[in-house]
């Protein structure tokens, strides 16, 4: 029973912390067709703004509860910078190239950012505990979870809710779903694609941001963070479907309790149980679980 | 304009075929890597060609070299056995894989290649008995009665690898001067045409990507002789990375090109890693860009008009 | 006379739109048949469905005997469908030359060289024909509109199709230029002795050109007969002919 | 004019790399390639403070300050002279580097290596351009076990010693042991550390069962699950090669999950956390250095000489890998010494030096190394553990207890994991 209740609470954290990483992802995916490699450097750069915000706060004589304020802050303050420099300088120009070229150019990107990263914050690590320590642990059956876990599990329902409820309900949002289901049928009809790019890609950056922000406490803060982290997420949008942000929350719990199960009743097939989930969903279905239907007209 | 290219590439292969002679013995070690490396890159070109860039393509790279490898450890030590089985298991297993692959396009086939290559990473490291991660060595290859390591068996394998590199390299680019060639470019163009001319897309993509396993798994057993050692990181994405960075380095204009790419990319490495060891990445990423942006064709455009206008 | 294609039941919705709704019907060999209809009335589905592009719900194709139903496109073509698409479908990066010689090798599998020579003479008047000799070096891509949609007929032609199927041949055509696609078309098609079935909106060609027309409709086949027969029909007059030709000024 | 352009191009690239070769050195000082991982995640906890070591060792022994034994300038008076390269980068790339460093370059010896891996691969090498190489981290009991060589050494225990002394360590402090687990990161140190740890456990306490063994992938950073794993089997100990910022991800998350409380945590590369991580490790675990260095190491002159200096330069303490690094350029000097005092006094040939770090004993800042095993060319040496206490606010270890090399190393011609299967017969 009790492991029943840790399985399910493990998966459960564990697909949240995937949730943040992977939705970003599939939303640049979903608007602009860009397989976004650099996500993963974004991630990395959210964690160490976090790590320097958060540092600015203490030294400030911030409030000891108030750190969480620089913590999520990182998020915005990456999007806005890095996004737009990214997509202005390097997207806008090379948006007609195949999706596979774009891939490359965001491998690029990858590359420059992590030894970018290394020249501003140095390989030593960096650590960030306060904000996961701070709130403690509770006790479920006989096994302590720290709080900060379900915190994780707050930030990825309010970051999936609101991102449900913007791309429904606001007129923004309609726009940018007419864009994902059809790009030039929307430009026809008067959408101004450049505009969404911009605030669709920085708004990815400070989703991979939040996530590298969120996961900063928990782990030591190292310039190759990033790149273990891109491969699960991609994981995750290809199983449920690239550009879908339903797929990318499904896809998550899928990873996220499939892992929790191995870990709890088969460690030995951790290693890649990951990869195989992906290769039995794209087997059985070619574009993940919930790709969003293209047809072509002839 | 192709006599000349036919005799400027004669003399570049005359040039590498002589490298024993100007080469210091560490250069031609790179070398030896950079034409193996080069002949996946070539497979991969092929590939592309027809549209398809596969993120995995590693796994046939580490199936040659591991497939050798078994070979060794069971005694078998003469490099012919090797590089003939070597081949061979890797296409047998593209034949398998391939039949699922082949229905894939664009990205999908890409990320399909590297979940099924890093399957086979994850088993490697599982695998103790093979050394996991660590992998092992293997030595004592010879051809005949020539020795293919050790100091005396550094030339008799670059010049096995050159020879089998521009035998590769001829062999492809007869194929693209065939029908096949011409309906590889087709099938990038537009596959439904292809299909509504009745031809079966996933059948020449299937002949593509066995063609390509076979060369990454001749390139892996090179690798593996050359370097004596294995290890599943030949498996890894990363590598996959390289290959599909050499293709673009490159380009697709000429079979030579996916060599240049492999060239250039490996004299890269090995200068940035001399000049700048905290920064390489940095150089790699930014080359990449740079290639992408100004050289949409890679290098060999480069050469191309570099050529035409001397 | 004998039966070059017929369908049977044919069905196929797309969600609430019924994109065929039991349609049956027989071609006869070597005659050439245009469909008419207002955009959305199934035309195109029906061109989809009879050369594998869709699968039908229920029904089924036979071409002369034999069951094509549920085959893949190029299963289909083999057997000898050709078609033609509304929107041009071109090997862009390639020459108008190489995409008429892809068409051929994959037609008739050349290996030798004797062969590859014959190819490339056929290849010649094909090209002269169409009118597409001035532009035989370009890349398909530079191609204006016109020509693009010849050299994608071109290349459904090579094949010798029994059955050549054309989805709006002269659309995106130049007012001038119609005639002379339709006109070369027409006559390559009898020529072939192929049964030929397009889709096309301007009535003049059709009547000119058309031995039987069909009249689509929400999926269904309203009228059927020869085209003075099929034009003159008051359900056809009011749902199709009256909309396609107001506009034209020729009602 | 194609084939012109293409042969410039040929020449050009050549003459490139030619030009980053460097001069032939002065005959009269010892050239050194050092390699180690300058970049990549092993970089942070390994690499670097090993360089750092480096650094500071050679220059102290050229400017002749290093006190005790080693006082002598240089390596017998011939100034060191260090070449640095990054081990980051493909096994290929390694071996390609290493061909550099020997033909172009034209070091003397090599010192460097600590991805097993590597180790494995550049050995052959070593061999085939016949280049005294002094393996300074790299722990696979593989490199000197499975083959002969004649040119590599190392200077450190291999990783059998590690586990062996730690199954020790809880066998001697918690003999009532019921229960095991281990969490370990999935390639093949952390199997190898694994099995050899379960091994000795067998033998030492062969009624303690192993409850769970996590394997989680290398640089994974979330632990949670395998964190509530360990916690449901409530083991009564928990082995961890873990290092860097595997080790420290698993602390910072561990910990607040008392997992430190519920169950003995061994960490047996646990040292280089300590002086990052401080006061976020519990009381209580258990600590290893890979060998007597750093906490462990000995109060003797050079080590205080070392500790200070590095402190002073660094503003942090030398790690164990540090400390490795500075064994293994004192044992080349040691034999280099040897080797040119039987030579009376002229520069010793690489034959003479190799003959003489054969089978050599010599003093290191971690006290006493003997090459002993694989025909005189692996190292053993003694090795401890201990447990971390709190005292005002400083991280301390306690109840250290040491084991003799004899103890923790399998004689010599036998493998380390037949000697732990054997029941560690003499």
């Amino acid at each position: 029973m009790s492991e029943a209740v840790a399985i399910f609470l493990d998966g459960s954290i564990y697909a949240a912390w995937l949730f943040l990483v992977a939705v970003g992802l599939t939303l640049v995916y979903g608007v602009m067709k860009i397989v976004n490699v650099a996500h993963g450097a974004t991630y990395t750069v959210g964690a160490y703004a976090a790590v320097s915000l958060c540092g600015a706060w203490a030294a400030g004589g911030g409030n000891e509860w108030g750190i969480y304020l620089p913590l999520v802050l990182a998020a915005p303050v990456v999007g806005l910078i890095l996004g737009p420099i990214l997509e202005r300088l390097f997207l806008r120009p090379l948006r007609d190239e195949e999706e596979t070229v774009l891939m490359l150019v965001t491998y690029a990107l990858f590359l420059i950012l992590e030894d970018s990263v290394k020249f501003i914050w140095g390989v030593d690590p960096y650590f960030l505990s306060e904000p996961y320590l701070l709130p403690g642990g509770i006790d479920i059956f006989d096994l302590t979870y720290p709080v900060y876990n379900f915190g994780m599990l707050i930030a990825a329902t309010v970051v999936g809710v609101g991102l449900a409820w913007f791309l429904s309900k606001s007129k923004s949002g309609r726009i940018v779903r007419a864009v994902i289901h059809d790009r030039e049928v929307a430009m026809a009809m008067g959408a101004n694609v450049d505009r969404i790019y911009l605030a669709v890609f920085s708004f990815g950056c400070a989703l991979a941001a939040l996530g590298g922000a969120l996961t900063a406490p928990t782990v030591s803060v190292i310039p190759s963070m990033g790149v273990e982290v891109i491969v699960l997420a991609f994981a995750v949008v290809v199983i449920g479907g690239m550009g879908s942000i339903i797929g990318a929350l499904l896809g998550a719990l899928l990873v996220g309790f499939v892992r929790a199960m191995a870990v709890h009743l088969l460690p030995e097939a951790e290693l890649f149980i990951i990869y195989l989930v992906m290769a039995t969903v794209l087997l059985v279905r070619p574009s993940g679980l919930f790709a969003p239907a293209e047809a072509r007209k002839i | 304009m192709p006599q000349r290219m036919l005799a400027g590439l004669s003399v570049l292969v005359a040039i590498l075929a002589a490298a024993p002679w100007w080469m210091p013995p560490w250069m031609l070690f790179i070398a030896s890597g950079a034409l193996a490396k080069g002949m996946a890159a070539l497979g991969l070109m092929l590939l592309l060609r027809g549209g398809l860039v596969s993120f995995g393509h590693a796994l046939y790279f580490g199936i040659g070299a591991y497939a050798a490898g078994l070979l060794v450890l069971s005694g078998i030590t003469e490099f012919l056995v090797l590089a003939v089985l070597g081949t061979l298991a890797t296409l047998v297993l593209a034949l398998i894989l391939g039949a699922f692959v082949s229905r894939y396009r664009g990205i999908f086939f890409g990320l399909l290649s590297m979940a099924l290559s890093m399957v086979f990473y994850g088993l490697l490291i599982k695998l103790q008995s093979l050394g996991s991660s660590d992998g092992f060595n293997l030595g004592g290859i010879h051809l005949l009665s020539i020795p293919m390591q050790g100091t005396a068996g550094q030339v008799p394998t670059y010049l096995m690898t050159l020879v089998l590199s521009v035998l590769a390299a001829i062999g492809i680019d007869q194929f693209l001067r065939s029908r096949y060639g011409l309906l590889t470019k087709a099938l990038r163009d537009n596959e439904l045409r292809v299909e509504y001319l009745g031809q079966s897309v996933r059948q020449l993509v299937l002949l593509n990507y066995i063609i390509a396993a076979g060369l990454a798994g001749l390139a892996g057993v090179l690798s593996a002789v050359a370097v004596g050692h294995i290890g599943p990181e030949m498996a890894y994405w990363t590598t996959s990375g390289e290959f599909v960075f050499m293709v673009i380095l490159g380009g697709l204009g000429h079979v030579a090109a996916a060599f240049v790419g492999a060239g250039v990319l490996s004299a890269v490495q090995a200068v940035a890693y001399a000049v700048a060891p905290n920064s390489w990445q940095f150089i790699v990423g930014a080359s990449l860009l740079a290639c992408i942006v100004f050289l949409p064709e890679g290098l060999w455009s480069l050469l191309k008009r570099f050529g035409r206008r001397a | 006379m004998t039966i070059a294609l017929s369908t049977q039941g044919l069905c196929r919705s797309f969600g609430a739109v019924k994109g065929a709704d039991n349609i049956t019907v027989e071609f006869t060999a070597g005659t050439v048949v245009a469909l008419i209809g207002t955009n959305g009335a199934g035309k195109t589905t029906f061109l989809n469905l009879v050369t594998g592009y869709l699968k039908p719900d229920s029904g089924s194709v036979l071409l002369g005997e034999r069951n094509i139903t549920g085959m893949e496109p190029r299963d289909i073509t083999r057997l000898g469908v050709a078609r033609s698409f509304q929107i041009p479908q071109l090997f862009d990066q390639l020459t108008v030359d190489e995409n008429l010689e892809v068409a051929e090798i994959i037609a008739r599998h050349a290996s030798t060289a004797s062969q590859t020579k014959e190819l490339a003479r056929v290849r010649a008047l094909a090209l002269e024909r169409f009118g597409l000799v001035p532009q035989r070096d370009q890349l398909a891509k530079t191609l204006p509109g016109g020509a693009r949609k010849l050299l994608d007929i071109a290349m459904a032609v090579v094949s010798h199709p029994s059955v050549l199927v054309l989805d709006e041949p002269t659309s995106g055509v130049s007012a001038e230029e119609k005639e002379s696609v339709v006109e070369t078309v027409i006559e390559l098609a009898r020529g072939l002795n192929a049964m030929t079935l397009f889709v096309e909106h301007d009535m003049e060609v059709v009547a000119q050109y058309a031995d039987r027309v069909l009249a689509f409709f929400e999926g269904r086949i309203i009228a059927d007969g020869t085209a003075a027969e099929v034009l003159d029909a008051p359900e056809v007059r009011r749902l199709i002919v009256g909309t396609a030709l107001g506009a034209d000024g020729h009602a | 004019m194609k084939s012109f352009s293409l042969r410039a191009l040929a020449i050009a690239v050549s003459a490139t790399l030619a030009a980053v070769a460097p001069a032939t050195q002065a005959a009269e000082s010892v050239k050194i390639g050092v390699v180690t991982f300058l970049s990549g995640p092993a970089a942070g906890p390994f690499g670097v403070p090993a360089r750092n070591a480096a650094e500071i060792l050679i220059e102290g022994l050229n400017a002749g300050k290093v006190p005790g034994p080693h006082a002598t300038k240089g390596f017998g008076g011939a100034p060191i002279q260090m070449v640095l390269v990054d081990e980051f980068g493909s096994t290929t790339t390694q071996v390609s580097e290493y061909r550099n460093l020997v033909q172009r370059q034209n070091v003397d010896i090599v010192v460097g290596y600590i991805s097993s891996g590597n180790c494995l691969a550049i050995a052959p090498v070593a061999e085939e351009l016949k280049k005294l190489t002094v393996i300074f981290d790299c722990g696979t009991p593989r490199l000197l076990e499975e083959n002969a060589y004649k040119y590599v050494f190392r200077t450190n225990s291999h990783s059998g010693m590690d586990s062996i002394a730690a199954a020790l360590y809880v066998a001697s402090t918690k003999p009532g042991t019921k229960s095991y687990a281990g969490i370990n990161q999935n390639y093949a140190w952390g199997q190898d550390c694994w099995s050899d740890f379960e091994g000795t456990m067998k033998a030492k306490l062969p009624a303690a069962t192993v409850t769970t063994s996590q394997m989680p992938k290398l640089f994974a950073g979330q632990y949670g699950t395998e964190i509530s794993a360990l916690l449901a089997a409530k083991p009564d100990v928990i082995h961890s090669s873990f290092w860097d910022g595997d080790l420290e991800a698993l602390i910072l998350q561990a910990a607040p999950r008392g997992l430190f409380k519920k169950s003995v945590v061994i960490l047996t590369a646990g040292e280089t956390a300590i002086h990052k991580l401080g006061n976020a490790i519990p009381d209580g675990t258990v600590i290893g250095a890979r060998g007597p260095h750093s906490v462990f190491a000995p109060d003797t002159e050079i080590n205080r000489w070392f500790q200070q200096t590095y402190r002073d330069r660094y503003n942090t303490p030398p790690n164990y890998a540090s400390y490795h690094m500075v064994q293994a350029i004192l044992g080349a000097k040691t034999a280099y010494e040897k080797a040119k005092a039987a030579a009376g006094g002229a520069d010793p040939t690489q034959e003479q030096i190799i003959a003489a770090f054969e089978g050599l004993t010599y003093e290191s800042a971690s006290g006493k190394v003997e090459m002993r095993n694989s025909k005189g060319h692996q190292a053993i040496q003694e090795t401890a553990y201990g447990t971390t206490k709190m005292v005002k606010g400083q991280l301390t270890v306690t109840n250290v207890k040491r084991y003799p090399a004899d103890m923790v190393n399998p004689p010599e011609g036998v493998k380390s994991a037949d000697w732990i299967a054997s029941g560690f017969k003499r």
